[in-house]
């Protein structure tokens, strides 16, 4: 069954076409990974799917309904929640902080009920906390949890990052990079929670990375990217054969 | 004047700054919006009091036509409203531009209120004082009634710093923080970033009107150059000197700033350079400023820590 | 030894990215910088180059040490960076941009702007043709040609290039990186950091590999490609 | 409509205030990347010394304005040693706070020094003749004349010569302006030295159409913010167009809306400009 439709994506930046005729399905439950060489518009198009850019033409349709026209915020609360290449860790807020940002419908987010400190307030918090300690614990952040996050390492921002995308409780997680930077012990473990998160949970996961070989490994299907289109859709041994791809990936030489 | 007398008025003053500040912190300690337009919002709850608790001018010489003679607590209360809602007013345009943009577009929209309080006499006695705001329980009060009004807008003190604590911390004040590290990730996590500045721009624009209205109803009579940006570029000083982000500094940032501004008149008049005293103390205003921005760009009560994290690259 | 980095530290804040890299380099050589995301492969040239000051370590360039110098006087001994991304003046005319390519050299007896523009002008032909448009309103290959173009125009004894592909249309990273072998050919020395590790160490003398912040390894070009240690890391299977 | 020539005369004149002091202030954002709240007050200081010169030590006016240009270029250049050099890391927002400070410094160093009340220059008393109904002022005249030069003159300096392409270079990209070989510090000093220039003359213009007062400059600061963000931030032909825009919509506004509302004309362009255009009016703001 079908969770995510792009049909016809068109971007251009004044005049330089950055995406074109993309379109593609994410079918609920799949792993589908995003590889392409640089500059051949897979940022461009995430943004798209995330509502962080608009599209010149097509529509991209979530859950059966067009979220085109949607903010991002929109998306997040339907279930479409995206991490940022670069870990976006919010320095000067604590880790736990950084998480329970993440939490949706939080009724203590409204201001009277947040100034009344409502009974229903405390009892979110407290159950967020509880979903927040989980995830913690099981990117090994646990014992940072009280420390704002501007001071932790490169590799455990990009965990923070994942963690919070996961707090927002996604139905499809768009992740850009999330490898980038990550020593490869704990790349195999993202990797296999990406999987166990899919088949536990049901989750539906939209992967764009760097990392040829991780993403050979996880994805159901691959979709190579390509001077803003794409050149080559299948399963990851599919596109590995494909020539066109190894041509396009490769500079012209193999 | 005796000396209890004279930091009595002290603390009045200092109060109704504290206020000030503390709406000043929400924007810029919690939120991250620059807002210059704080001179505006403390003239609207100031000029929204005084003209709902004073009757309308009379006399051939009355320019004021408008005037409702309410009690006290309705005027300080629709002061508070109405400039949460000029606040809001204001942000509805402007809450999107890019920081610097934000400050000089709010200091021309202070300067346009200030415009319209002064041309508009038949509402506010234009460029004329207007004067004979009542004081609340005046007649009734037995004791020194500067220590009444003392007691009266610390304890509005006391419960806004409790409330803007309270909210700072909640998951409401979370969000803030958010959009002060990186707009786009709490947009990127469902928050309609948008509504919540334009929340916190609001509450705190409200509570500079309320120390407007208490202003008001103190000094009896008020009048537009009462409001120029300088008391906005102060508040400024009062957060930053006290710690962006901490209430208790703003606090004590605001109560700092007028110590330095008020010391002179505990000094006698007959000292050298006396008449250009009070613009000696600005001058300092001004120095400390710079020092406290040099030496702690934390402010006194400001958490370091926070403000260091994530400077490593 | 044209270039002679010894243990070199290096990073931002309290954050150090390079820790102790060793590498030479002799004159007339194309050295290609490889490694994954992250390796430190940019900030090991920020560090060269004076943009990111070094820490420990030194920077022997034709006999001097440049470690902890500023860049605005690393380029008066004749290394000239390029930048991987906005590595023009957007406002300004392609001249004008060339012209602030000569700046170290205005006024000293040795420097004719006009000869070596028409020598930049015979590499970068595009360049001549649009010398008065403003640079920002050209294409992406034709900026990075004014890039090249402004650092070429002090005819430097090294120069250094971060990514020179990356951004680029496939069809075009090809004519880059004939070009630079068409430089180096010309007599100047090329230091580079490049994402497209097999097309740059084609092209390379030699290639350095940066992980971690360290060099794991070094050798000529043809050395590292066939490597199976160093295709299965850094190169990916294909 | 029909334009009063009156008010455009005016407006011209008051444009050209704006476009000099909008160009000193763009010119000082282009390369240090701030907004110097403190600007206004500049002028203010530029417009004093040379009222001190004139009135007080009663020097012809030349000599004054010369004398109020060249402190406040040497002042903005010492300024700029003891205050914002030290800050040259940090944040635009900080350096905007710290120019706050600045701006008590200075303004009410001016009080302190000569006072709160407004002065005049003592300048020889001359009828003003008028022209094809327009009746103007010698000092008017003046105004518009040495605007002109200047606008053009800074026009050559960043188009033709060495030191002004520089400018624009490090205006567009401060540290790949060193990694071609700039001394960027040097150049701030340069442009420091120029802005601080324009800064008292515009101040003494300001005081020679109207009245010296402490807080005229901080009073003028919005009309000039106006002309800088409508021509776009950090461009300095923008902003030249922008005063001119912003003084001569200011004067003529007059005929439709009451005077006391003239000045809000500038906010109101602001506000607009910035929701509208907010890359400027030729759209190559610096951001």
């Amino acid at each position: 069954m079908t969770l995510l439709e792009a049909n016809g994506l068109r971007k251009t930046f004044g005049g330089i076409v950055a995406v074109e005729e993309v379109s593609f399905e994410v079918d609920r439950t799949e792993i589908v990974g995003v590889i392409g060489p640089n500059g051949a518009g897979k940022s461009t198009m995430f943004k798209l799917l995330a509502g962080f850019h608009k599209p010149d033409e097509g529509t991209v349709v979530f859950d059966g309904e067009d979220i085109t026209d949607l903010a991002p915020n929109d998306r997040t609360q339907r279930g479409l929640v995206r991490t940022f290449q670069i870990a976006q860790e919010l320095t000067g807020m604590r880790v736990m902080d950084n998480m329970l940002l993440a939490s949706q419908n939080n009724p203590g987010e409204k201001v009277l009920a947040a100034a009344a400190n409502t009974s229903s307030v405390r009892d979110f918090e407290g159950t967020a906390r509880d979903r927040a300690e989980e995830l913690l614990q099981f990117l090994e952040l646990w014992d940072l949890r009280d420390e704002y996050a501007g001071n932790l390492s490169g590799g455990q921002r990009k965990l923070l990052e994942l963690g919070r995308a996961l707090m927002a409780d996604p139905d499809l997680l768009l992740l850009d990079e999330p490898m980038a930077g990550v020593n490869p012990d704990l790349t195999d473990r993202l990797l296999q929670r990406i999987m166990d998160l899919r088949d536990e949970r049901d989750m539906t996961f939209l992967v764009v990375e760097h990392d040829i070989e991780a993403i050979m490994r996880i994805s159901d299907t691959v979709i190579g990217m390509h001077d803003g289109g794409v050149l080559s859709k299948g399963t990851p041994e599919e596109v590995q054969s494909d020539e066109r791809m190894l041509e396009a990936y490769l500079g012209g030489e193999v | 004047m005796a000396l209890v007398d004279l930091l009595l008025v002290v603390g009045i003053i200092a109060g109704v700054y504290s206020l000030l500040a503390i709406g000043m912190n929400m924007h810029w300690g919690d939120t991250g919006l620059l807002n210059f337009a704080h001179a505006g919002f403390f003239a609207v709850g100031a000029y929204t009091s005084a003209i709902l608790t004073t009757p309308p001018a009379t006399g051939s010489l009355a320019t004021r036509v408008v005037g409702f003679d309410l009690p006290i607590v309705v005027g300080l209360l629709a002061g508070t409203v109405l400039a949460g809602l000029v606040g809001v007013l204001i942000a509805l345009p402007s809450v999107r531009l890019e920081g610097d943009y934000l400050a000089i577009v709010t200091l021309s929209a202070a300067e346009l209120i200030r415009l319209l309080i002064h041309n508009e006499a038949w509402l506010t006695t234009g460029a004329q004082t207007l004067k004979n705001i009542p004081r609340p329980l005046d007649a009734t009060i037995p004791f020194s009634y500067d220590l009444f009004y003392f007691v009266l807008v610390w304890a509005l003190v006391g419960v806004c710093y409790l409330l803007f604590e309270r909210l700072s911390s909640s998951p409401f004040g979370r969000v803030l923080h958010a959009i002060r590290e990186n707009d786009d990730v709490p947009l990127a996590l469902g928050k309609n970033t948008y509504v919540f500045k334009l929340k916190s721009f609001g509450i705190g624009a409200a509570i500079a009107g309320l120390a407007g209205g208490l202003w008001a109803h103190y000094v009896y009579a008020i009048s537009s150059i009462m409001f120029l940006p300088s008391i906005t570029f102060l508040i400024w000083a009062a957060v930053i000197i006290g710690g962006a982000g901490s209430y208790t500094g703003a606090i004590l940032g605001a109560s700092v700033i007028v110590f330095l501004r008020q010391i002179t008149r505990f000094i006698p008049g007959d000292v050298p350079f006396g008449d250009q005293l009070s613009y000696i103390r600005l001058m300092v205003v001004g120095v400390v400023l710079i020092l406290v921005l040099y030496y702690r760009p934390q402010g006194l009560l400001g958490d370091a820590e926070r403000l260091q994290a994530g400077t490593s690259e | 030894m044209l270039l002679e980095l010894e243990s070199v530290v290096s990073g931002y804040g309290d954050a150090i990215i390079v820790h102790g890299v060793d590498m030479q380099m002799e004159d007339g050589e194309v050295v290609t910088i490889i490694g994954p995301n992250g390796a430190g492969k940019s900030t090991l040239l920020k560090t060269v180059v004076g943009v990111v000051e070094a820490r420990e370590g030194s920077v022997q360039f034709n006999g001097t040490d440049l470690a902890g110098k500023p860049p605005e006087e690393i380029v008066e001994y004749g290394m000239c960076y390029v930048r991987q991304n906005d590595n023009i003046f957007p406002n300004l005319s392609v001249m004008e941009n060339l012209k602030m390519g000569a700046w170290p050299a205005e006024g000293k007896d040795w420097f004719d702007f006009d000869d070596r523009l028409d020598e930049v002008y015979d590499q970068f032909p595009v360049l001549e043709e649009r010398a008065e448009q403003r640079a920002g309103s050209l294409s992406g290959g034709q900026q990075q040609m004014v890039a090249m173009g402004t650092a070429m125009i002090l005819d430097p004894d090294l120069l250094v290039l971060d990514e020179p592909s990356a951004g680029l249309a496939p069809q075009l990273v090809d004519e880059m990186f004939e070009k630079i072998v068409e430089i180096n050919e010309a007599g100047t020395p090329i230091l580079m950091v490049e994402q497209n590790a097999r097309a740059a160490l084609r092209r390379s003398d030699r290639g350095i590999v940066l992980d971690m912040g360290e060099n794991r390894f070094q050798g000529t070009g043809e050395e590292l490609l066939d490597s199976e240690e160093v295709a299965e890391l850094y190169l990916g299977t294909d | 409509m029909v334009l009063d020539p009156q008010l455009v005369w005016n407006g011209l004149v008051v444009g050209s205030i704006i476009s000099v002091s909008a160009l000193g202030l763009t010119l000082i954002f282009g390369i240090l990347n701030f907004i110097n709240i403190a600007y206004g007050d500049y002028m203010a200081a530029g417009a004093y010394v040379a009222w001190a010169v004139n009135a007080q030590a009663g020097l012809p006016i030349g000599v004054a304005i010369v004398a109020g240009i060249l402190v406040m270029s040497v002042g903005s250049v010492v300024l700029d040693k003891l205050v914002f050099q030290h800050f040259r890391t940090r944040s635009p927002i900080t350096l905007l706070i710290v120019s706050i400070g600045v701006a008590f410094f200075i303004r009410n160093l001016l009080r302190a020094i000569w006072g709160p009340s407004g002065h005049f220059y003592d300048l020889p008393m001359e009828a003003s003749p008028s022209f094809a109904g327009v009746r103007f002022s010698v000092e008017q005249v003046a105004i518009i004349v040495v605007s002109l030069l200047l606008l053009l003159g800074v026009y050559v300096m960043l188009r033709r010569t060495r030191i002004g392409i520089a400018m624009r270079a490090a205006s567009d990209d401060r540290m790949l302006s060193r990694i071609r070989g700039v001394d960027t510090e040097k150049l701030v000093l340069y442009v420091w030295l120029i802005g601080g220039a324009i800064a008292g003359l515009s101040g003494i213009m300001l005081g020679l159409d109207a009245q010296i007062r402490p807080n005229m400059g901080f009073t003028a600061l919005i009309a000039i913010f106006a002309a800088v963000i409508l021509g776009g931030i950090g461009d300095p032909k923008g902003a030249v167009a922008g005063g001119y825009f912003i003084g001569v919509a200011q004067e003529v506004s007059v005929a439709v809306i009451p005077s006391e509302y003239k000045f809000g004309v500038g906010l109101v362009a602001l506000i607009i400009g910035l929701l509208t255009r907010p890359d400027g009016l030729f759209g190559e703001a610096t951001r």
